[in-house]
């Protein structure tokens, strides 16, 4: 059933990639017995963004657990399971209530393994929806990844498209460490090509979506497709951009960024999160370390700005990065070197 | 206890203040012409009302994602919150907080809060400052069935309790967590039996008879004030519509039976028959109130539709006092 | 229920054998030859011996920051914890844990836990396992009456109750939070009050009793075992020592005559007077399981003393499964 | 009573880090009875670290709160007395602990102003001990600034001696908005030079704890001591190194590090935090930015290696940064200029 990280040329499937992720979990659930997912919702009623559509129904209440508004409690059943053998998959609604099971996510969840000399492991799956756009405000919009990723001992995934969603949540439910799932909200009806069968993406391993001479973009999640755009932007302009995905935000892919920056001489990383603190000043931190003499001029990094995310859609527009700040950032850069 | 005409009346105004902003709200949403997401207190008003009643300005209300009853309850400008929905400057939060957010400190409603069970331990902070700075002033905070389940309430009330804070817990069982029924996720049959965990007095009340909220709340809130501690109130209530929006979409959670069942004894209804039967108002008069608050919330619609986006300059304004 | 001798005996050797342990760690750790801060377990035996009597190895058990009398009491290595304890590679966690996160997990012992209340929902979490796979073990998990007051503890056993799992929650209720009495952090008489407001049964029994707590534990159990859902046992205890380490240092917060009457009733002691009473052992016969108890103590002392430190090499190992 | 920044030169007290901290506690609480301080042991027992010790004796139960075991509703607590006007003082005993109260944090006190349209202040610091090194393991030592850093709406402070535990902690009381003002808990027993009265050092502003020419150290915390002994080592060696205590790490005084790297040509930041991720990235990716050009190697960064902290002695000397790893740091930087 499963195929290696490219899928064959064959296949032409468009999936949603919200689709692609509940067709991924049926699939593990299919397979495997002991991959069980609970959470707020998630059951009879398959989810709030409906990611779990049909999986009550095709696994029975117990595979799919609704459980009580309970988020500490919710994590803590996947690390009980998980230590006890099986394979659990639990949601966070929304990434701003991980906040609120944080101290089951990194006290325990991360640290488990390693404060038990090793005696243990921990297959467990955080699945959960981050990013603004929605006017949803401040408590319902957050990109928190940078949080996670400073925390040794968690692995943290953000797939941009319906195919990735496919190969790393395979390779995250197969896991056996703790990995949060990250999935953007706005990407969730996105169509994008996803073969049928599984397949996994090993984690760690970034993809370059774009090839370019000229400079590295860095980014993942849903800014990939306003890189992307930006690109294009650019290219008009004369300017050779490569867009790499980094897939995993933990571990990073420093390796493919590295041998980018090399070449390009040039980079920029570009996140929905804040600015300040996010995990593109530890990318551009290990980009001027590794590849100083390299760099034609400092590397540039998109993000945020230092606020809460505004609920009206007349300043959330000017918060979320997009592609024209993108290139923005890229022609700033270049204008250094 | 005696309830008074003008107490009756003041409950009705309160109540249809309630549905016709959540109905007029209801439809701007559905027709797109409301940004995000927001969470109707249709059905529920009795509860906000009821209890709001009961109170002063200075006290305190801590709130909810469903949040809009309370703020209309405790007096809040239906101008200023239908502006804050469509994301104007004109509105409560300026258009930075939203539904879920939307609060009047002068007022002394703490704000939404998008967090379940987020805003309890705030109110009870309030109660602290209340008993600190010698004020009688009560706080009283409001939350679902479901947020009963969460880490934050117990903290929070429990807190209360052994502190014995003057505040006044106010839970609204609509027997739903957004899909699901409150019956799958706590195996008790009602959500006062907590109270006796936290040593404090619980009762339970018909929450769709405003005079019923009322005279529960009066009481609760006369024992804090008088500085014997916490009490719990568990308003059995429904929402008419969606978790959130108004027309459920996808999977269907509840019986037409049951929606039914419980507008058969909708709390707006209730009250104008009492008061007909009573005779503190006629038909007409109520009907007179409808299309006064109606035009109130009219008004306000005209008012947020006609108000500017905040500038741009404002996006990074108001993270700290005094600038960054 | 008949308690046979052969329970008293073995309730008799696991309070001893926690007894021996704990003051043998509480001279070294006096004496500075350990590390860090250890929580003893001395005065609280019959709780985790009671309990732990009326398990299967295959049950498990959920921990706290006092969790070596839980570890010994299921049956771990004293050697192996010593070195634990003192951070050698021999230790249960290869030096990496220590005392406030020991773990047996072959024996089911799921770890001490250093956050308060933080290893509930894990023990929850391992009952969900046992019936999901349709094993017929319980996940039995301790905690303090102060950590009643947090709210992992309070999401954790709402959801065992509201999913009906097999799982036992045991409250060893010493009345104090470190320094401050439960009493001033909780409105309530007994801490099992709280049951009732998850819909599980509660018990009180005298947690010095180790018979009473083998009874309350072994109903539970069996009951849970049956598919039933969970219960509470709240166990009133006393530590003899200070919150961590042996002596109180700084501030004075409770009598001696409070611990003087407490150890009065001691609950090693008052197994011993019903063994001897009940010609179940004699005298002789009882010190000389404390002398073979604690030569095992003494060797898991020279066990860890002589073993090494881990090596420097081990330090960024165990991180990840599979390796980073 | 208020001297400002610089304490005169004819005071020469000495006081503990952690006794300075009562001392500026009781002295406010005297001047100012909005002021109260909650926690958990904090009241009768006075802390498990003393921090708190007499004040309950001096001001009563109602301004010195012993608290259940609650950590979201000690800081829920603090939030809602502060919008009501007070000016709290919650405590939250390990820095550990941070991570059950992170909704009430980050949600909450961090965001309420900006949600609210600006229409409230929120004066409330909340007060915690970090730090590694007493074999404590891994939940009761971590550093865990770098989370609340990226946090918009919070303030982050952490006191590298007696005298800016002063400073900054009179400083963060009197300010209008939430901070974190996190001791390190080895440095509760160092004795420094501390002014009896009570004086401001002004949040966001970094002082030069030793001026120098040839490097940049910009750290923070328990590891200014350990920078300063690498710099005496380095001393003998030739190299004359600058360190710049942050005292503030949100907002970060940037002016003061690119101004001293403009100068220096070289910089390494240094701090117990896990580097990944750390403080450190940020600090690194900004000096990079703005002084790109002044830089004759990469940025070094010293910090935690990836893994929780490991109880036994034996592996935390290892693990906790200190004199020689920043003196390591310091000449891997230069010798790659
Ligand atoms: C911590 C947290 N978890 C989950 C949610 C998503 N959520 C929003 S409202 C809601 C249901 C709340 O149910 P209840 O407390 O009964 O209030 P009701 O909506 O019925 O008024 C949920 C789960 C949230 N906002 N916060
Ligand atoms: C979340 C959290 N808060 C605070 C602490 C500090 N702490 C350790 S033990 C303890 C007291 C626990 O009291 P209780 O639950 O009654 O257990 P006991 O120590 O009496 O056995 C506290 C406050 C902690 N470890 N974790
Ligand atoms: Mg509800
Ligand atoms: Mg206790």
């Amino acid at each position: 059933m499963t195929a290696t990280d490219t899928a064959s040329a064959t296949e032409l499937r468009n999936l949603g990639y919200g689709a692609a992720f509940t067709e991924t979990l049926r699939q593990i659930m299919a397979e495997d017995e002991d991959v069980f997912v609970a959470g707020e919702d998630v059951g009879a009623a398959g989810g709030v963004f409906g990611s779990f559509t049909g999986l009550q129904a095709e696994f029975g209440p117990m595979r799919s657990v609704d459980t009580p508004i309970s988020e500490q409690a919710i994590v803590g059943l996947g690390i009980g399971a998980a230590v006890s053998g099986l394979r659990p998959v639990v949601d966070l609604m929304f990434m701003d209530f991980v906040l609120v099971a944080m101290d089951q996510i990194v006290n325990q969840a991360a640290k488990l393994k390693y404060m038990f000399g090793g005696n243990t492991s921990l297959p467990m799956t955080i699945t959960t929806n981050a990013g603004a756009g929605l006017s949803a405000a401040a408590q319902h919009s957050q990109s928190l990844e940078a949080l996670l990723c400073h925390v040794p001992g968690l692995k943290v995934v953000m797939p941009s498209n319906s195919h990735d969603v496919k190969g790393l949540l395979t390779a995250s439910i197969r896991e056996d460490n703790p990995v949060v799932f990250i999935k953007h909200k706005r990407l969730l009806g996105q169509k994008g090509h996803c073969p049928e069968a599984l397949f996994e993406i090993p984690l760690g391993r970034a993809s370059i979506s774009r090839p370019g001479d000229d400079l590295t973009i860095v980014t993942y999640g849903r800014m990939v497709s306003e890189s992307l755009k930006a690109a294009s932007v650019l290219a008009g302009e004369g300017v050779d951009v490569e867009v790499i995905d980094l897939r995993t935000l933990q571990p990073v892919d420093t390796d493919a960024i590295v041998a980018s920056v090399q070449r390009t001489n040039h980079c920029v990383v570009a996140h929905e999160a804040v600015r300040f603190g996010g995990l593109g000043a530890e990318i551009a931190s290990h980009v001027q370390e590794h590849a100083f003499d390299y760099l034609d001029a400092p590397v540039g990094r998109v993000g945020a700005p230092f606020s809460p995310v505004p609920f009206t859609p007349a300043l959330e527009s000017l918060y979320v990065p997009d592609a024209a700040r993108i290139a923005e950032g890229v022609r700033s850069t270049l204008a250094r070197s | 206890m005696e309830v008074t005409s003008e107490v009756l009346l003041d409950l009705h105004r309160r109540m249809v203040r309630i549905r016709r902003f959540e109905e007029a709200a209801g439809t701007l949403f559905e027709n797109s012409e409301m940004p995000g997401f927001i969470h109707l207190y249709v059905g529920e008003e009795a509860v906000a009302s009821g209890v709001c009643a009961a109170l002063r300005v200075e006290d305190q209300v801590g709130s909810t994602h469903r949040g809009h009853g309370h703020l209309v309850a405790k007096g809040g400008d239906v101008s200023r919150m239908m502006a804050e929905l469509m994301g104007k400057s004109t509105g409560y939060n300026h258009g930075k907080g939203g539904s879920m957010h939307i609060c009047d400190l002068d007022l002394n409603m703490l704000g939404a809060n998008g967090i379940v069970g987020g805003g309890i331990p705030i109110a009870v902070g309030a109660a602290f400052a209340n008993k600190y700075k010698g004020s009688d002033a009560v706080s009283v905070v409001f939350f679902g069935d479901g947020a009963t389940n969460i880490g934050a309430f117990h903290e929070a009330i429990n807190m209360a309790a052994a502190l014995k804070l003057p505040a006044v817990f106010v839970c609204e069982n609509n027997e739903y967590g957004e899909f699901t029924p409150r019956r799958q996720t706590m195996a008790i049959d009602d959500v006062v039996d907590r109270a006796a965990g936290y040593g404090i007095p619980g009762v339970v009340v018909d929450g769709m008879d405003a005079i019923a909220v009322y005279e529960a709340a009066t009481e609760a809130v006369a024992r804090a004030r008088a500085g014997h501690g916490p009490a719990f109130i568990e308003a059995k209530t429904y929402r008419y519509y969606n978790h959130h929006g108004v027309q459920t979409l996808g999977t269907k959670y509840r019986d037409d039976d049951e929606v039914a069942r419980w507008r058969e004894r909708d709390p707006i209804t209730l009250i104008e028959q009492r008061m007909v039967a009573l005779d503190i108002a006629s038909t007409e008069e109520l009907e007179a109130t409808h299309r006064r608050i109606q035009a109130d919330v009219d008004a306000a619609i005209e008012f947020a539709k006609s108000s500017p986006f905040p500038e741009p300059e404002s996006l990074l304004e108001d993270v700290y006092t005094g600038g960054a």
